[in-house]
């Protein structure tokens, strides 16, 4: 199985999602996050002291996929999170050995379709 | 009592030839240190419930705004006040003209004492506590309009719009049902009942705001679910003060500490808390879960509708028109539902409409048994005083539907436009238009806390 | 002073031949304005505290039961409210029956006079605010048992609860206490010392708390650390309005602007600093670390042990009834720690023991020299007032709990268990009771912000 | 008007041979209930404040160290309270010895009255209630120093600080300025006007705030957005309750329910009002974001600077007052960047700085017109006014400084250092010196919530 | 090494946590999260409006061991984790290149034991 | 690709950055968890009760690097992070088979770069 950790911003997330459950895919797992890179940050004054803040809030999504679909998910997740600004975020694939529904121990491909 | 005593010396004094001693201590003759007393602590009570109200919207709106909203009333209690002595209150409770407007005879407070009363209105506490009472209800009324536009009025327009709305639409309105002399009110023709601010306060903001919403157009927003209070608490802190405030705002309108303040505390609390029960009974009924931010709308709602009755009418009275209160804003909010304007925090629904059934309870309901110096409504003999009240309503809702659209309009050239740029009303406004945010720590990934690493 | 006014002026009336213009304000003669302005705050003051004690409690559980506790205070103000107003305060006020419980005289609030005093009780301000200032009491006493059955008892429940209890356990023990002709007060055999609440506020709602912990049963948690308060700020600012809002509790116990009313303020806030520098110190002490929590929960024991005490002692007694309450809670909570029992929120410990420990207080420093209409205790010279106390005591903690016992029997079987389910424990009643979330944005996954992305 | 009525009745008494029934509820002559009325509650007010700055300071400081902050106001709420009874107040309003400082003839409260006043001080409110109404400006004084040192000073350094400090600093300072025969106040020789606080409450808690960000140095920080306020709204509900409680604070300090209580409290509301939108608009020029945190930042030290002038100045002046605050104060946060030290939460330029001016704007504008007690100022005609103030002001700054200064240095003796240990700094002074954290569920990795799991 | 990517009920973290101390395993990282899946959500109304909320509060543990370890532990996270409702969440399994502990520079198995 | 995650000291969070800026590289995810490990709790009382907590507040970051500039990072990573006392935390690395810019679907090295 194949792990899709995708980092975007909070408000794509709506948008991603209901790009995945037309693809029939609902399983997700979602962080909140701060991510920094060559997107800029802002300037706060508090009292006239300025603070720069270039942690901003992202999501990070996780959802791990049969070595089949990954592609397809991948592609539907980038084009649901675009805006095409600086600071869309990014997709990491990576490889899973093993996946366990816990519920019904369950291994492999069934436990996470 | 005050004034018999006062009577009995003025007598007395000339009887016996004694000098009255009436002004040692800066007294006038007429002032009465209990009523200055409770109109002092009914001031500030009123005076809280502006930031009262920030936290009771503030908790309802999505963080990324807590401080955008909270700012639209603190903002209010800074500008409003500032406008109320320089021209604001001359121009409410001055000299009358034509019935619909007083002037700028006490612009600057000029002549408005701070020793003697100004016996039109208030005849034991001085005049210059009088208007400093009214001014806490100019500062809440435009305030109160900021829940139909939260999350998206560019704050510099929000700051003019209550600017030229306290002087167009909050001045005329109040002149009109409370001054000496004011077509709706009691001693001018229409002699309409509106103890504490049916009209002038709950009728202007809810009409105001339904306006405003209409003009401003919704909230966007990427998912519906993110358009949920984010903190309830808050809400609830901002009702505690929005109750405990209220018994200044309508007890106070009785202007003395006597029986009339009283009878108005009770009904206040009366319609409060049956309206919060009220509310909280169709919950229950319609979705099995009654909520906290029911109760709490309820509550406010039955404060609202009896804020023009309460000096005129018994407890049990005040009872049902809280609880019937609470039915109609329910239901209006419904209504904003299917029509689909987004009167983001239900200020018609809540203030506009339980207002507007307010002024046609006390229609209803009033009694001279309360208030010798009220009228008697419908069911108390005087079918005419429903008509009174209908007039009155109608004048408000026609004069705050326009001028806020004029000023609506007036302010949008100005500051071209009213709302805030889609990515800055994406970000939130704390951010874009204060330069800040509510809770730092945790809107800008610093960890706020290092405890214990 | 007004009265003496009073007095001179129909003297004088009859002697000068004026007639006496006492009414000309809706006044009856005996009525003080300032008076009536200090009891409108105080019932406004006493009233915040119900809110304030939902924050109080609020904070002290974890988040997702957050409002559903506060529900717990709030929805007292909305039920007991009505309730007071159509029989409540007629039982427990009212022409008294076997110095046991009033009757249905006043029902409705008839006879309940806006303009005059009812002598038995308030001589100066009108019957009604006494009325008003009563129901603040009735209010609170029901939502201060909620801190034992916090996340866990149905709402439904706790609603058809405290409306049997307010009926059933409250009225007859403030009837017993307080009443013309009630069997522990000063107009009965007894003649115990209440000022304020030892025995109908604190000691009943403290013993019944202990009742239903034990009836009700332990929270479920998955791990204890979960049991921590979620939001201690809150539970300041709770402390902060509980404080503010016990002047008025006791001051306004005095029922006038006067020496009383200033002796039971001055004891108040006496004993509620020393509790809470001794509860403090007990901490400092025993953990090296002093917290804000036991600072908080001393002062509330303070002033809850001073509540009987407030119009009848001295300032320095005060302190000493102050720091001994603390020392009592705090070890009463070890001694539940011992038991066993979730009285979650110690309400036995802080305001079952700390009163009783304030009533037997009163009958061992009280003295007629703060308070003439009083009684000497102990250390004043009458050692019977001590037996007096412990009377007043023993019959409150008998009805108390034998009343909780039954009431809470019946609610079971009105509702069907008091309990939530388990999973409904589980998920937090918020949702579960509620339908909703304290804070939305955390608890469900939705980002409440989208700052600048 | 009260003591008219009771001369009136002494004479009429001695004339027609009617006793007079003065006391006859407890109350000696010249007492007035509504004045009672008002300062009992304008004392809640005050005290009200206290927990008021603990939010508005709370809110400013990280997540780690909220309780931390607030156990500094609320324990002077504690400390001072008990010491103000014990002696304080006896050395602060006692009598006069050299003008500088009282003795311990009041210690334990002894001959404080609970009946008559004194009247070297309130002749129309009991002796005790002075006594009470001094006490929450005590407390609150050195409370407001804390907002140099948060989220670094040892708990057990401050509690011993603000001991000192209060007798060594506090009642010097207060005795100087307002007791009978104190060197500055209007019956000694300086007669400088100070009317609630510029001297005793702003100047000494903001030089001796400086003196305290000197001697115990910068916070320790790994980034410097760490140091963002974590929860404005916190500090919103400070701000409210400060704005609130201002009105008993000024006006209390008229001492009566009467036209100087009114004017006080117009006064300060229109200073406030200016200086928040003072601030704002100092924001909005130089960030183009006016901020919650600048416009409640204005109204503290438009309120601050207003304190010595309230009773003495018109309302036109009030609002010049309180606008050159907001300037002056943002101004000297700027010269404390600069400069380096870290005076954390700003005390010295919010309330040393903006005390400053109001002491000076006094004697600037001050008119018998308004309080005929009190003096011309320099527009008024008597330019020695603004020397006294001067005078006044110099000696102040000497006695905070030098005082705070050997208390700070008596007290690190004792406690062995002020500063509590870069690690505890680190971990957040909640958990190292309270044992206990302000958002438990947040802050420690055990979920909080295990909604619907 | 083997990353063990836990997704669980917030109210079994306890068991789970209990459960690997009896292993011997006490190192662990935690952090909440939002999953949606299989299971159901729920409706809350404010002002009678409906929300119906579908992401549910879980709990995520990265645990990192051995190779010889990771599928007792696993195992042993499984068992406890499980209440047999929907809803009880996923483990994933992958492999990890290097393990450092920074305090000691130490690399490999001695670093996450 | 490799993806480096880090379990730090939230106090040390500042450093690293500069330190990774100093590198060049400024993209990095955060997140706040809780971890325990060997460190030692704290106890806390409520009102006489006792509770100790063990879950400390620690800081992840997610670095995509690379596959060539790893070892350089995460030395930086380490030597920035460390006090020295325990706690300090654990580097992770892994694998990264494919990763995207989702602004401008860019692959591989490019995209984390
Ligand atoms: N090398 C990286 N490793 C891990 N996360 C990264 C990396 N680079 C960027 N990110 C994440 O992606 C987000 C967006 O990246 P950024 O460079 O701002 O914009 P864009 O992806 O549009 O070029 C960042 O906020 C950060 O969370
Ligand atoms: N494909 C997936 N990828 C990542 N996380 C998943 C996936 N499927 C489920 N999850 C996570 O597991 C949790 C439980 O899954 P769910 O389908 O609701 O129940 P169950 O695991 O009992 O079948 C979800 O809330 C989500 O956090
Ligand atoms: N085996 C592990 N798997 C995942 N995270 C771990 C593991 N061991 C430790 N951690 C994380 O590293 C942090 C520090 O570990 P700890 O053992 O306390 O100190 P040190 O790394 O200095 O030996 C923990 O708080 C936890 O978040």
């Amino acid at each position: 199985m194949i792990r899709i950790e995708a980092i975007i911003r909070p408000s794509r997330l709506d948008e991603v999602r209901m790009a995945l459950e037309e693809l029939g895919h609902s399983g997700i797992t979602v962080t909140e996050i701060k991510g920094a890179g060559r997107q800029k940050g802002y300037t706060q004054h508090y009292r006239g002291a300025e603070y720069s803040v270039n942690l901003l809030p992202k999501i990070m999504l996780v959802v791990v996929v049969k070595d089949s679909e990954w592609e397809q998910i991948a592609e539907v997740i980038e084009n649901s999170a675009r805006t095409g600004d600086i600071g869309d975020g990014k997709i990491f694939v990576s490889q899973v050995l093993e996946a366990v529904r816990i519920r019904t121990s369950e291994r492999g491909d069934s436990a996470v379709s | 009592m005050k004034l018999c005593v006062q009577r009995l010396m003025l007598g007395m004094g000339a009887l016996l030839m004694l000098p009255t001693a009436a002004s040692a201590q800066g007294f006038a003759k007429q002032i009465s240190a209990g009523d200055v007393s409770w109109m002092l602590v009914a001031t500030a009570l009123v005076f809280l419930m502006t930031p009262g109200l920030a936290f009771f919207y503030a908790g309802m709106v999505r963080g990324k705004n807590v401080l955008s909203v909270s700012m639209q009333s603190f903002v209010a209690a800074g500008i409003v006040s500032v406008l109320w002595g320089l021209i604001g209150y001359s121009l409410a409770f001055g000299p009358d003209h034509f019935g619909v407007i007083g002037d700028f005879s006490w612009a600057g407070l000029r002549g408005v004492s701070m020793y003697t009363p100004n016996t039109d209105y208030a005849p034991t506490i001085p005049h210059m506590l009088f208007m400093m009472f009214q001014m806490t209800f100019a500062i809440i009324t435009p305030a109160l309009i900021s829940g139909a536009v939260v999350e998206r009025m560019k704050f510099s327009s929000y700051c003019i719009f209550i600017t030229l709305w306290s002087l167009f639409v909050y001045a005329p309105i109040a002149h009109m049902i409370w001054a000496k002399g004011g077509l709706l009110g009691l001693t001018g023709p229409v002699k309409a009942l509106d103890f504490a601010g049916g009209c002038a306060v709950e009728i202007a903001s809810g009409v105001s705001a339904l306006v405003m919403a209409l003009l401003i157009g919704r909230r966007r927003s990427n998912h519906p679910e993110e358009l949920r209070p984010h903190n309830l608490p808050m809400t609830l802190i901002g009702t505690a003060i929005l109750w405990f405030g209220w018994f200044g705002f309508n007890g106070g309108s009785a202007l003395s500490a006597g029986p009339l303040a009283l009878a108005a505390l009770v009904a206040t609390h009366f319609a409060g808390a049956a309206a919060a029960l009220g509310w909280m009974a169709i919950e229950w009924f319609l979705y099995r879960k009654p909520s906290a931010l029911g109760f709490a709308s309820g509550a406010v709602a039955g404060m609202v509708a009896i804020t023009p009755a309460a000096g005129f009418v018994r407890p049990g009275p005040a009872l049902l028109i809280g609880l019937v209160a609470a039915a109609i804003s329910f239901y209006m909010i419904k209504v904003k539902a299917r029509m689909g304007y987004d009167d983001s925090l239900d200020v018609f629904a809540v203030h506009g409409c339980a207002g507007i059934w307010g002024m046609i309870a006390t229609g209803l309901f009033a009694t001279r048994a309360v208030n010798a110096a009220g009228r008697d409504g419908l069911f108390n003999g005087d079918p005419m005083q429903l008509v009174r009240q209908l007039t009155a309503i109608g004048v408000a809702i026609c004069v705050a539907g326009a001028g806020t659209f004029l000023v609506a309009k007036l302010t949008s050239l100005i500051t071209g436009g009213l709302r805030a740029s889609a990515d800055d009303e994406e970000s939130g406004l704390d951010i874009t238009e204060h330069g800040e945010t509510g809770y730092p720590g945790e809107a800008s990934g610093i960890p706020a806390f290092a405890a214990f690493d």
